[in-house]
């Protein structure tokens, strides 16, 4: 047998027992356990590139096939003694009970192939967005009863709902917008700040706005002004409070806004 | 009223609700003095007039409680480039599984989903939580209260399904016909909840 | 090609462009073989054909460089009716998520709101302001000057708020997605910072 078929190919493990017993022929109703558990192990062996989560399930059902097996190659004993620790179980129960379990998975199979086509069908067909119909409402919304109106509760589940999906929807990218932000008008903004200011300012002076953004961009402009001497920095002790204040270069720097326009 | 003019009524909100489509209710609402016999009958004529009609593009399909205007099967290709909502991929082969469960058997637990399954379901239920195809629709008695989930009015658009008797039978269901049989009857009860609570 | 198929196709791309019109050159576009005067006859027939008929309500009439479906003016009434039904789910998913947007992070312009959500949002933008549950705050620095978008006494009102503290923090909203939440995680501060401004 060519074991080209990859791993995502299946479902799990009932999907690839159903694949087996359709290409081996086998009679659902009368699965020959100790054949099936030989191909069933052949397949994983050959399965490569076992993700290792997905793997427990395969290796859970190789389990229970091998068990059933070896439990099936023993003669059945004549007194069954149900005061053992370990009862008793009949490997001709868990054929049935497999079995059972296979034309179950195989309905809901069967059952979403069909939705399959219903959602194929559904994909042809195309409709306008809504017409905006507002300028037709007249409703003076805080009239609608308080039963009748979306909760604070419902926002919270569209922006839970609205951040799953773009979860889902793959990578994230991070987006600079370099129009936003550029670093080198943001050295012209401290600067500018230090000069309004008459006097030395203190570092958290310069991030009142608490946009990741923005934070970034004003401590990368900071330190190009210390480079370049136009401030400089002062601090006491660790941890203690850093203070801001113009140097020597203020007067001339050089924001470089071409070079630093990220 | 005559027909006719219900009929250019119909088609007008058919047109401006697009695809959120227009319900029997809100017609009803609109043509307070128009029977639903008169309604049906003006929308069942549309509907085989423009089907027939190969010039008409567009189409009257079901949604759950009401219709909605698309353009035909056939103006997918030209449609695709020009439609402001585009389509999303299919669902996987997993969301689709377990929606299938779900729809057939809810409400059902993620356990009970797990199990038929023989594998783990729970990002195909996130996915399907995020389309709006299954909500939450109860808690099991017991130990550890698990979720049961079931489908929802999205689902039957979703699969174009006019309500959850479209679906068909499970094929294997003459196995156990009781065990069946009340499952099935209790969906449509199950699914009219489900849609008031929406 | 036939007269019936360039007239279905036409149909239904003026169906699914719907208030922003076709232009002719987008349908020489998708029917590169039809000549001009091909697509002019079947439009010109479309209309006489549409307005002779009195079981339409809907018409094409002429735009700039184009052609665009509306409902006729006799349906104007109807479509008044239509609006006042309250609607069963009083805020689409899509107004849900932008008013909360808005709600977290005012003042707020509609690019960055677009960038959150992903899709665009000029539409909720539009049906919050005409429900008067946003107003504009201001405009942007720098080019551009964007609107800029928060939430007025209305929204508290109509979520039954004292203030915008009652809300709950946002991180309570993204708890399972933790992965977005730390880009979230500095809104918060940023709107106790704003609502002082309402």
């Amino acid at each position: 047998m060519e074991y080209k078929v990859k791993i995502d190919a299946f479902e799990g493990p009932l999907d690839l027992l159903l694949h087996l017993i359709k290409t081996l022929e086998i009679d659902i109703y009368d699965i020959p356990v100790s054949e099936i558990t030989d191909q069933y192990l052949d397949y994983i062996h050959h399965m490569q590139k076992l993700e290792l989560n997905v793997a427990s399930d395969y290796l859970v059902m190789a389990a229970t096939l091998i068990a059933m097996k070896s439990r099936m190659l023993l003669p059945k004993p004549e007194v069954i003694d149900d005061s053992q620790d370990e009862p008793y179980e009949d490997p001709e129960d868990s054929r049935q009970a497999l079995m059972q379990q296979l034309l179950e998975y195989r309905q809901f199979k069967e059952a979403a192939q069909s939705l399959r086509d219903n959602e194929s069908g559904r994909m042809l067909l195309f409709a306008k967005e809504p017409e905006d119909l507002s300028r037709y409402e007249r409703e003076d919304i805080t009239t609608i009863p308080k039963s009748e109106r979306a909760t604070i509760y419902d926002m919270m589940r569209a922006v839970q709902r609205m951040l799953l999906r773009k979860q889902l929807e793959g990578p994230q990218n991070t987006k600079i917008n370099r129009q936003i932000l550029p670093i080198g008008a943001q050295m012209n903004r401290v600067v500018g700040q230090l000069q309004e200011a008459g006097h030395a300012l203190r570092f958290d002076d310069f991030f009142s706005v608490r946009d990741r953004i923005h934070v970034i961009v004003t401590f990368l402009a900071l330190l190009e002004l210390m480079k370049k001497d136009a401030v400089f920095c002062r601090q006491d002790e660790n941890f203690a409070e850093i203070i801001v204040d113009l140097g020597k270069g203020a007067a001339a720097y050089d924001t470089g806004e071409d070079t630093f326009n990220y | 009223m005559t027909p006719e003019k219900i009929h250019s009524i119909i088609e007008g909100l058919l047109y401006l609700t697009g695809e959120e489509g227009l319900l029997l209710d809100q017609i009803r609402k609109v043509l307070p003095e128009c029977s639903v016999q008169e309604i049906h009958n003006v929308i069942g004529r549309m509907k085989s007039e423009w089907n027939a009609d190969e010039r008409h593009g567009l189409m009257v399909t079901d949604i759950p409680g009401g219709y909605r205007l698309t353009t035909k099967p056939s103006l997918a290709p030209y449609a695709e480039k020009f439609a402001a909502i585009p389509k999303s991929s299919p669902l996987s082969q997993a969301s689709l599984e377990t929606v299938a469960i779900i729809a057939y058997k809810q409400p059902v637990s993620r356990i009970t989903i797990d199990e038929i399954r023989g594998v783990k379901s729970e990002r195909a239920l996130q996915t399907l939580m995020v389309k709006g195809l299954i909500k939450e629709v109860g808690r099991a008695e017991g130990a550890g209260r698990a979720i049961l989930y079931g489908v929802t009015p999205v689902f039957l658009d979703y699969f174009g399904l006019h309500s959850l008797d479209d679906m068909p039978p499970l094929a294997d269901a003459a196995k156990e016909p009781n065990r069946q049989l009340d499952a099935y009857d209790l969906f449509y009860d199950q699914y009219k909840e489900t849609i008031k609570n929406l």
